[in-house]
């Protein structure tokens, strides 16, 4: 599926389908399904040999408006469906469609077991903290003290970071990006796109009628420069107005700090060069505490390891067995 | 006949050809194994035969228990062989607790064989007897055969210079020695598949084969000769061709493969362990067979929607499960029938509810076969009546599933999984193929046209080059499978989604009837219980009932032609293991007075018991 | 009557006391709210009324989108108000997608308010309309009012200083001051709720208050004064009390808080957000009732557990769901089953298989709810058959529950949550209390041990010194609970389990019927189609026709006093909204010859239709 | 529940059932059974006030042998339970027992929830690494490469961590232990019901017929010295022989190297002191590589939050409205 396949350029409207698109206007669902038609127009992606696979909720919906095959399934389980479509055509592309609620509560083990196998395969998580299509409830991925219908008084539990569960689950790529920063965003969907292996893109999604502003203190226009760090393989991690702010492993090795270069210049070289292999870091990026640091965005982690579609088609490449020849193995007579 | 059938001991001898040996030890004393081989003995004699494994428990108990004995019983003979018998007629007992779980089941004035080594007081105490049952006359009337196998094996098997330990490892083959000679069968073919499974100079086979020869002589040289068991076994006649004795779970298992292949399609078979299902995917992931895989999800439902997102993709989805894992795949089935993909679904059924009897057989999940969905979702269930009859219905479950495009559930049960009989091996290249047909490009393709005559929507496979589209569990237009709310769309799609099925009937309309087409009295039975239920009727009929039996395969839907065969009947009893499910179906309308025979034990049905049933039917007025 | 009953536009007027309005727009217009303050009118007045909100996805879509339109029916008037409506006599269309989809609600003649500021270029392209179907005829034969009621409400609103966006929120004001004028209802309760609602200086109190008295002015400047819909609605006599309107989902909160209360106990609603049910874990998350609390689970299957642990702890659990987060909890409802443990299961209907239509009605998870798990495992179905019988029969399945241990499914639907009806608020101290009773101390306890009149088990507060003990979902002892693998036990437990289920259809025994307890026609109904059947009832006694009817608030176990009545008739119609699935039931014994009226469309009976169904079956002999 | 609360003293074998136990002989669970036992009797835990709950596999018997409360559930659903119970009645001490297959296949989305939630329980997990019950399928503990009924040519997926995987969910409490070092072991499980939260003990735990001799590499007496690490809060991280041996981070922050102090005395000072509240250096220490590394035994982590049943019950405690007051609020009429 290399560029330039077709002899026609597709452009990222051919791959919208005829349907009207549902979502509530200005849901952030919208700018990341014009992300994903350019990361596909981008990649000149062949439609028939593409396949969105989707569970249940708002984000849920989106392979309704890909002009690609799509198969909108039950809630949580889209990485099961996508595991046995892999496995029969290991040639599709596969995309897996999914919402905070829908891999983080009920499919959580699906979305762990994922990890796990390796499947090849991009999953994007729609993370706007919150149930969208069932009226707004708090989900495991909504900060403690989450007002909803289910928590009128401020919800108890403690949220579960995407990424740092997928690490644990042995995620092979593990990326983060903002539903309208299209132009950060196309190029981490592309690389998920290139990896061979689950690739996960937890996307920070505004739900504007049930959480509305939740992701403002890093996404508004004034705080985005202080407040995110797009991550570079190889490179630095800095950010900040110039870039003079950059991350350091703290003493105890316990967690991420902010160097100052404009008051402690002298610090620069315990900045951290961004490992793309380096899963202890990845963690911590990834664990940083939004009230005090900002958000890692980008690619934590990627690495390589073989996929479960391509053993389970070795495997079953190796059996050669006839079904006569086993039939008549063992103990048999003749009258 | 019996005059007393309420009698709980009253063994009706079935027929004077057949004879029933019960092996039963510790799990580890390779009664499986021993059972095993005088099943294949009786096999290549051509005699009819049926097996009953009977593993009590799930874990592996502390020798000597109770709760730790496992079982093996062999029916063979001539004549109808269908069940695997009502009672034992020799029990083979490795030690007191085996002897205390299975002296029950053997007929009055049966053959015991006991292996009087092990009855020491730490063994009769740990089997909870309070005396020594050889000594206490609690065997009287029973034939007995006591020796000390333990010390007469280590004895036979000393000069190999195997442990104390490993010797006694060879009991098994000491008393498979004694009832090959019983049955006039020499130890020829078992020192061969000795030879073959450890290598000719191994000790290992040279030890067994002295056990099995000294358990041979043994009883040649004692006075048990003259007994009335040692009966010539007749040769019978059976079809000829390639034969071997094959277990349910076997049979699903080159039933779905076979018909994989004929579909022209990969197969994967989506499982999660469970017992008694899980052989089904053992057994398939070791055969590896071209083009057939399997996969082990993280649950049941991970395995369901797995399974049909491999027909999604264009290969066949089956998944298989047991009891608690068919329940938790309810809402995926859901979801194939909505989107209306093939996929196979075999619930090898155990008993009760809940976590129940994992490891006994019971018919108890028919109704949530059929109605065990939110909405109205309608599918097809069927069920093979006998281990090999598991082939042909696994078979025939793919050529539904994709001819329909629908999921289709077959009811298998524990015993089904693990008994066995011969089986004749088919050549699956004269058996009717059904290559799976995908939609190529199609202009102005939708989804959910249907043909006119299956009302089976098209079948096509992502990567198909113009026939992009998109499917789900939303309520869809009846054409173009969009998302609709329209309320005469849904009523329409809700229409043709049992209508469908409905259909499918005609596949299922040769129901043979064994007996004459009409009667006094009609037996109907479906999946495992026809052992049973042919076996009664035989023996009715012999008594000049006019008796006839049906064993149904398709449970759902049913045939229109049970109303007309039911009709020529005075009287229909329904007889299944559960509460009464088909009886309840088939009263709505097919047979409203229909009488019903259940049992819910957890154990396949006995001929006495049936006789006994249906007698008093017969007597309380048709 | 209606000669002619197969004309889809047939309105036939139930009665003459009786109007219905309907409210169409945007999800923003506030359609729902405004609805809610004319049916607050009618309460107040002590009309009977009926309600039926109508979201047609659950998605919020872009303004003027068909597929945005949300909607709000009410009924009201004297005499029996069961249903709410067949058709609408007004509807009230905000904008033209509105009006598209709610035109053929419209009886021939109704009256149709329309704003017509609305219906420029693009609202109409976006509705799907080629023309203005205000001016090309198409409402021919409708009375209709077109205003500019933007326009107007701007206008009215402006000099509170809101911009024109917040100012033309005000329209739904302006409307609803138009329908009170109509109805001959002054504005003045409306706006002490405003006041109460903002606050009294707040400028949106003032410019609702403004946009209110704009709309009724401009009622009484206009032609339409002499319109005959502007009935008179007279005064009814509604019991003497405190009274409010009660949704379904608010009356399931009350009834089960009150049961618990009355059982002395704990509660806690164990859930999974889904559509329709979460209305009721909001209610009570919302409540804050002492020693009732709610807690969301990560999915449908851990919901159910943790209900089953509250019920173990000693407290009351519930879980409550629909369509597929009831088929997940299937395998866990039955261990509830095997442990005899109390739990409430609410299952909110919605139509179709899989996802399905998961906001509109249906009836067809009946059999799922009494057979839908493996093996054979019992246990209680109940339905309410209003919004406000929703607080009866919660209360009643505690009672039940604890009673004999069992968990009880409530089997409410989309439409009984939503819809709401007037409610007389009982005096919860006057209602029948039923503390559970746990066991104390007890020598030699036996955890299966059963009362001999309601064979429940002892229910044992672990915490309880003396009295621990193990369950769990293997068979267990009919006494001691201990794991058996006795076949003899299995059989016993099964019948035990059944038995107790049985038992409990004397708790049902009193079924009240609506009318002579003899007659040609009985009609059986069950759960939300209580009003339709009671209209259409009602409608064919005032045509002579000897017809009664009964609504089963018992599902499983049916009451053995059901054939009694049911012989009493010449013939029985069961009526639901599902493929016949009561019916079924009925007639393996209970009714063989039944007929059956069944509509699968997500959407409630219409009175209408029902006749024309009864009258055929009528026509073609009973 | 403090010690001496009862006159009499409970020995370890008070606290076991009239049940046969049905173990295999030689089956690690006797041991574990035991250790659970012994631990009570340290305690003199009131038996009325324990409370077993468990799934389905050979470990999820144990229930049946303790003469405390128990209740054996479904599969990989006993922490759904145990909340049920507890969030009822927080007194209760409520002990959750699970295998691999149990809580990592199945169960995993319960168990992740479970530590995000902070329960306050025990979960011990008897990690034999393989379906016991079902007869010795591959279990997602299982190593790659795992020949088993389902994977006759060895399994192919990667397995899980329980301990990583409890980490990224919000686990306060981690700890392993083996089954036969009672030794350890039952202080170990002193600690995990000391500690106010969920408590995930990992036994690693011998099936002698589907797994015979799986973690022999740590756990034979003449391994165990140098293949197995104690962990204690506070004091640096040493074994082998001697204590010869330490943990060190290294210089990538990407894992923990072993330094040989024999040789190296000078780098001793790099070696680790234990602290139980760093989560990054204990997802280090439990994802330490088997064949190059201890094994990391103890308490792996343990921090402080509120647990689930306090705040539940404490939300509880805060409603006061009577139900006839709420269904007289708002719009009501009389006549
Ligand atoms: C088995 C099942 N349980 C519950 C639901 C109801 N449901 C639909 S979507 C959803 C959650 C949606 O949240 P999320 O995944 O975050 O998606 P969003 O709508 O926020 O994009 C729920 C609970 C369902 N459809 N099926
Ligand atoms: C829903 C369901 N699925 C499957 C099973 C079968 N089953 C019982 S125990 C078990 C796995 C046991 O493995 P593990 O949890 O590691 O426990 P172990 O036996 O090894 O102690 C399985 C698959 C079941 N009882 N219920
Ligand atoms: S509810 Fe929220 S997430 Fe759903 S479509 Fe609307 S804005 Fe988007
Ligand atoms: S199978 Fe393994 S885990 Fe189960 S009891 Fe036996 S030795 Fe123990
Ligand atoms: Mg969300
Ligand atoms: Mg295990």
């Amino acid at each position: 599926m290399g560029i330039n396949e077709k002899p026609a350029q597709l452009k990222p409207n051919d791959y919208a389908s005829d349907q009207e698109v549902r979502w509530c206007p200005g849901c952030g669902d919208y700018a990341i399904l014009n992300a994903v038609k350019r990361t596909l127009a981008d990649h000149q992606a062949d439609k028939a040999n593409t396949v969105f696979v989707s569970g249940i909720g708002c984000s849920s919906r989106l392979p309704y408006y890909m002009s690609t095959y799509g198969f909108h399934t039950i809630h949580g389980r889209a990485p099961a469906f996508a595991t046995g479509i892999k496995i029969t055509n290991p040639e599709l592309d596969v995309w897996v469609i999914t919402g905070d609620g829908d891999s983080l509560s009920i499919g959580g083990n699906h979305f762990i077991h994922l990890f796990r196998r390796n499947l090849n395969c991009q999953i994007l998580l729609f993370n706007n903290e919150i149930y969208g299509l069932t009226k707004g409830q708090a989900s495991p991925a909504s900060r403690t003290g989450t007002i909803s219908p289910s928590t009128p008084k401020g919800s108890l539990e403690s949220p579960l970071s995407a990424c740092e569960l997928a690490l644990s689950s042995g995620a092979t790529f593990v990326a983060r990006g903002v539903d309208t920063a299209i132009k950060q965003l196309v190029p981490t969907l592309s690389k998920a796109k290139e990896h061979s292996g689950t690739a996960l893109v937890e996307i920070f999604q505004n739900c504007i009628v049930y959480n509305d502003n939740v992701f403002n203190s890093f996404t508004e226009k004034s705080a985005a420069i202080e407040r995110q760090i797009h991550l570079e393989n190889g490179k630095p991690m800095l950010f900040g107005e110039d870039n003079t702010k950059g991350l350091s492993l703290s003493a105890d090795h316990s967690k991420l700090e902010v160097i100052d270069l404009k008051i402690n210049k002298k610090e620069e070289s315990k900045i951290l060069i961004h490992d793309e292999s380096n899963k202890i870091i990845a963690y911590l990026l990834s664990q940083m505490n939004q009230s005090t640091m900002p958000i890692a965005l980008g690619v934590l982690y990627s690495t390589e390891k073989p996929t479960l579609d391509s053993y389970y088609t070795h495997r079953i490449e190796e059996h050669k067995n006839k079904i006569s020849n086993i039939m008549e193995k063992g103990q048999t007579w003749t009258i | 006949m019996d005059g007393n059938p309420s009698t709980k001991n009253s063994q009706i001898k079935m027929d004077k050809w057949s004879t029933t040996v019960r092996f039963a030890g510790d799990s580890g004393d390779g009664m499986q194994l021993t059972g095993g081989r005088l099943t294949f003995e009786a096999a290549i004699s051509g005699m009819g035969l049926a097996t009953f494994p009977d593993y009590p428990a799930e874990i592996r108990a502390p020798a000597g228990t109770t709760f730790g004995v496992s079982s093996f019983q062999v029916r063979f003979g001539e004549g109808l062989i269908a069940s695997s018998g009502d009672h034992a007629d020799i029990l083979v007992a490795m030690n007191p607790a085996a002897l205390k779980m299975n002296i029950k089941e053997v007929i009055p004035g049966g053959l015991i064989i006991i292996d009087n080594g092990s009855f020491n007081d730490r063994g009769i105490r740990k089997a909870g007897y309070s005396n020594n049952p050889i000594e206490d006359n609690s065997l009287s009337g029973m034939q007995l055969i006591s020796a000390d196998i333990s010390n007469l094996t280590i004895e036979a098997v000393k000069d190999f210079g195997l442990g104390q330990k490993d010797g006694i490892r060879c009991r098994n083959m000491w008393t498979l020695g004694l009832i090959l000679w019983l049955f006039s069968k020499n130890t020829k073919q078992t020192e061969d598949w000795l030879i073959k499974k450890f290598g000719k100079d191994n000790i290992l086979t040279k030890a067994n084969i002295a056990a099995l020869k000294a358990g041979s002589a043994y009883a040649e040289n004692t006075e048990i000769s003259n007994d009335i068991l040692r009966k010539e076994v007749p040769q019978a006649k059976p079809l000829p061709g390639k034969w071997r004795a094959i277990t349910g779970a076997e049979a699903i298992a080159f039933g779905l493969a076979t018909g994989a292949n004929h579909a022209n399609l990969k197969m994967t078979l989506c499982s999660y362990p469970i017992t008694p299902a899980s052989p089904i995917m053992h057994y398939l992931a070791n055969y590896e067979i071209e083009n057939i895989g399997i996969y082990q999800a993280e649950d049941e439902i991970a395995a369901c929607c797995a399974a049909i997102g491999v027909s999604y993709a264009g290969g066949l989805g089956v998944t298989s499960s047991s009891g608690p894992g068919i329940s938790l795949k309810t809402e995926a089935i859901g979801l194939a029938i909505s989107v209306e993909l093939p996929l196979i679904i075999v619930n090898s059924q155990r008993a009760g509810p809940s976590t129940g009897l994992p490891t006994r057989a019971e018919q108890s999940d028919l109704m949530q076969a059929i109605y065990g969905r939110h909405g109205e979702a309608p599918l097809v269930v069927l069920a093979p009546k006998s281990p090999a009859d598991c082939f042909n219905i696994s078979h025939k479950a793919i050529k539904i599933a994709i001819k329909y495009m629908t999921p289709v559930m077959i009811l298998s049960d524990a015993y089904l999984t693990n008994a066995s009989e011969p089986w004749l091996i088919p050549d699956i290249e004269k058996i009717e193929k059904f290559p799976a047909k995908f939609a190529n490009f199609i202009e102005n393709y939708q989804p959910f046209e249907r043909d006119p005559k299956t009302l089976a929507r098209k079948w096509v496979k992502p990567g198909t080059k113009g026939m992009e589209h998109r499917i789900g569990g939303l309520e869809k237009d009846s054409i173009s499978g969009n998302i609709s709310y329209d309320p005469d769309n849904h009523a329409k799609m809700t229409n043709l989604r049992n209508q469908k099925i409905q259909n499918i009937e005609k596949e299922f309309s040769d129901i043979p009837i064994n007996g004459l087409d009409n009667g006094d009295i009609l037996l109907i039975g479906w999946g495992s219980t026809n052992g049973p239920i042919s076996e009664v009727k035989e023996l009715l009929k012999n008594e000049n009932i006019k008796i006839s039996h049906i064993q149904l395969n398709c449970l759902w839907p049913l045939s229109s032609k049970l109303k007309e065969i039911i009709t020529k009947f005075k009287s229909t009893i329904v007889i299944e293991m559960n509460d009464g499910q088909l009886y309840n179906l088939l009263r709505t309308e097919i047979a409203p007075k229909a009488n019903s025979i259940t049992q819910v034990s957890g154990k396949p049905f006995r001929v006495s018991y049936l006789k006994e049933k249906i007698l008093n039917i017969l007597k309380d007025g048709i």
